[in-house]
């Protein structure tokens, strides 16, 4: 059987619901999107015993939400690591209720552990049966209505001239929060070492020296930085394309990868 | 004013109003020495087999149709939008367990509480921020509103149904004392076991 | 049905739709054979000396409240205004930042503050001056008042829920917080004492 959340609301009390009928257990189909968690399949299964909550064998219990896990394996239980912690536990509580009792020095015994279980179980059966008693409750716009053409009066001991519920102003700043994440970009000042500062350099030193020389013996010796050193390194090289397509000079590369030479040239040559 | 226009005051002080209004607010409106609680009384007692009835919600009072004619009346006025079924469990949890942190209705309902759960409830103007609890952290409490109790006609939370139940079974209180006293009542929050199950079992 | 179910019927058709309704559309949800214009006659008769009454205007039906009533609306008009939207942000903005000045939230909105909002969220009681920061111009700081906790239901300033808490109740969606913090950090002022507000402020 397969279950799906459909999003809408059902009086689930006494409803045989989600885990589908006991005893089809071969033909356990499972879906874990259906369940909200492993507490909401244990509850499932233990009304699947139909007997009171408070009766129901946490040995069996176990053994078919372990039974669950392992079908639901097949799907998609990578999104669901909740059910595989539970598992991991139910299975521990498993084999501490079959152990003899007197051969463990733990914190809590088995009973314990299966006694919290079962209350936690209870404890959300109430909560869904009273959540399904409040929907069912008369409610103001669904099963009775208040006057549907007010007349314009508002009695009360005015206190303020202005309405604004707590709603509207968390959700002011919270609007005002999220705009202000989009607005707020700011963007670090990096240091670089400019296309002209690097022209500016080559130019300078380039008549100075008679042969071709490496590019980077061009690097200023205050760099030491190795992000700065980049930059520098990016803007000669920037640099010695330009004066070269200028026809200022000239660059040779021997090699793949190899060092980049730059030689000044006459235009008249 | 005799009693008979105190009363037809008060009556239309309340027909024309779509929402509850206090008593305080309508003695206002009335002589000195009015009796409003009776009047509200006899109104009350006079609407009781009408098809509108004057009910008594958080407190306040406010005409609103007979109960009973639900079934006519529904196809007039545009249904509310139904809520997810975790949206109404975590109402629940929140209406019976109040004031309840996050946490708190996580380890009741044994899931995490996902986005868009508490600010729909709190767009419908049934749930708020209550106050911080004193333990570690100070996480913001949650409870519900007096428009929650109008909207579905409670006068205060103790009216909620089942309430005695609940707290009799002990599942209403503290969530995580009860966990521990469920153990042991000797050991104090501070010792929780830990057991590898989120969220807590 | 009875006759008696019939005229509690149109009494809460009546009641709760938000406009005048014709015998004929009142008929369409009684069974059939009933005596729609005997119905509307007997409830007029009902309520002709009543807080209300009903009438019939351009040959629909409505619920009113009986002509020598009518001041009792008209005395009480206090209708309550909305804020603008600039307006529920700046007071956001202060009952989050405080104390601020006019510049300080001017630096966090990214707009400067038109004239009439601190005015406004003054005359609502919500916010007053606290002090003066002893920087240069010595600018007057704004803070919120006790009413305004009053309004919003909480009992200290702390009580606000903070930014985590409200991306966990899903008020932010894909920001982060973190980010945000951060960002919050330049709130200047905060380690210098606040001055006392001389009264004359």
């Amino acid at each position: 059987m397969t279950v799906r959340d459909t999003g809408q609301y059902s009086v689930f009390d006494d409803d045989p619901a989600p885990v589908g009928s006991p005893g089809d257990d071969e033909n356990l189909v499972v879906d874990i999107d259906g369940f909200e968690g492993p507490l909401d399949v244990l509850l499932a299964l233990a009304r699947s015993q139909k007997v009171d909550l408070k009766q129901i064998s946490i040995l069996e219990l176990v053994q078919q939400f372990l039974d669950f896990v392992a079908a639901a394996k097949l799907h998609r239980l990578e999104k669901a690591a909740d059910y595989l912690v539970m598992a991991a536990w139910l299975a521990y509580l498993k084999s501490r209720l079959l152990l003899p009792e007197e051969n463990i020095e733990e914190e809590y015994s088995a009973g314990e552990m299966a006694a919290r279980l079962s209350f936690h179980l209870q404890r959300l059966n109430a909560m869904r049966r009273v959540a399904a008693t409040l929907m069912s409750h008369n409610q103001l716009g669904r099963d009775v209505f208040a006057r549907g053409r007010p007349e314009p009066v508002i009695v009360t001991t005015v206190t303020s001239g202005y309405e604004v519920s707590f709603y509207q102003l968390l959700r002011a700043y919270a609007d005002h929060k999220t705009r202000k994440a989009v607005a707020d970009i700011r963007i670090h000042q990096r240091d670089i070492y400019s296309l002209d500062q690097a022209l500016d350099r080559l130019r300078g030193l380039i008549g100075d020296v008679p042969d071709w020389t490496d590019l980077f013996q061009f690097i200023p010796e205050s760099v030491i930085d190795a992000k700065m050193t980049r930059s520098v390194k990016a803007g000669l090289f920037t640099a010695s394309l330009e004066m070269t397509r200028g026809g200022s000079a000239e660059i040779i590369q021997k090699q793949m990868f190899g060092p980049v030479f730059i030689r000044k040239r006459d235009r008249k040559d | 004013m005799d009693v008979r226009e105190q009363s037809r005051t008060v009556e239309a002080l309340l027909f024309a109003s779509d929402r509850p209004l206090s008593a305080l607010a309508l003695d206002d409106c009335l002589p000195e020495g009015s009796d409003i609680d009776r009047l509200l009384a006899d109104l009350q007692q006079h609407y009781l087999d009408r098809g509108v009835n004057l009910v008594e919600v958080a407190g306040k009072w406010m005409f609103q149709t007979a109960p009973d004619l639900a079934f006519l009346l529904r196809k007039e006025v545009e249904q509310t939008r139904r809520l997810s079924r975790a949206a109404v469990e975590t109402l629940a949890v929140i209406s019976y367990h109040q004031p309840v942190t996050r946490a708190d209705i996580e380890a009741v309902r044994g899931v995490s509480l996902s986005r868009g759960i508490l600010d729909t409830l709190m767009a419908a103007d049934w749930v708020r921020p209550m106050g911080r609890r004193r333990t570690a952290g100070r996480p913001v409490t949650y409870g519900t509103t007096d428009h929650f109790l109008v909207h579905f006609g409670l006068n205060s939370i103790k009216d909620l149904p089942g309430l005695g139940e609940l707290k009799a079974a002990g599942f209403l209180e503290n969530v995580n004392i009860s966990r521990l006293n469920l153990l042991d009542d000797d050991k104090s929050g501070t010792e929780q076991p830990e057991l590898p199950i989120p969220p807590d079992i």
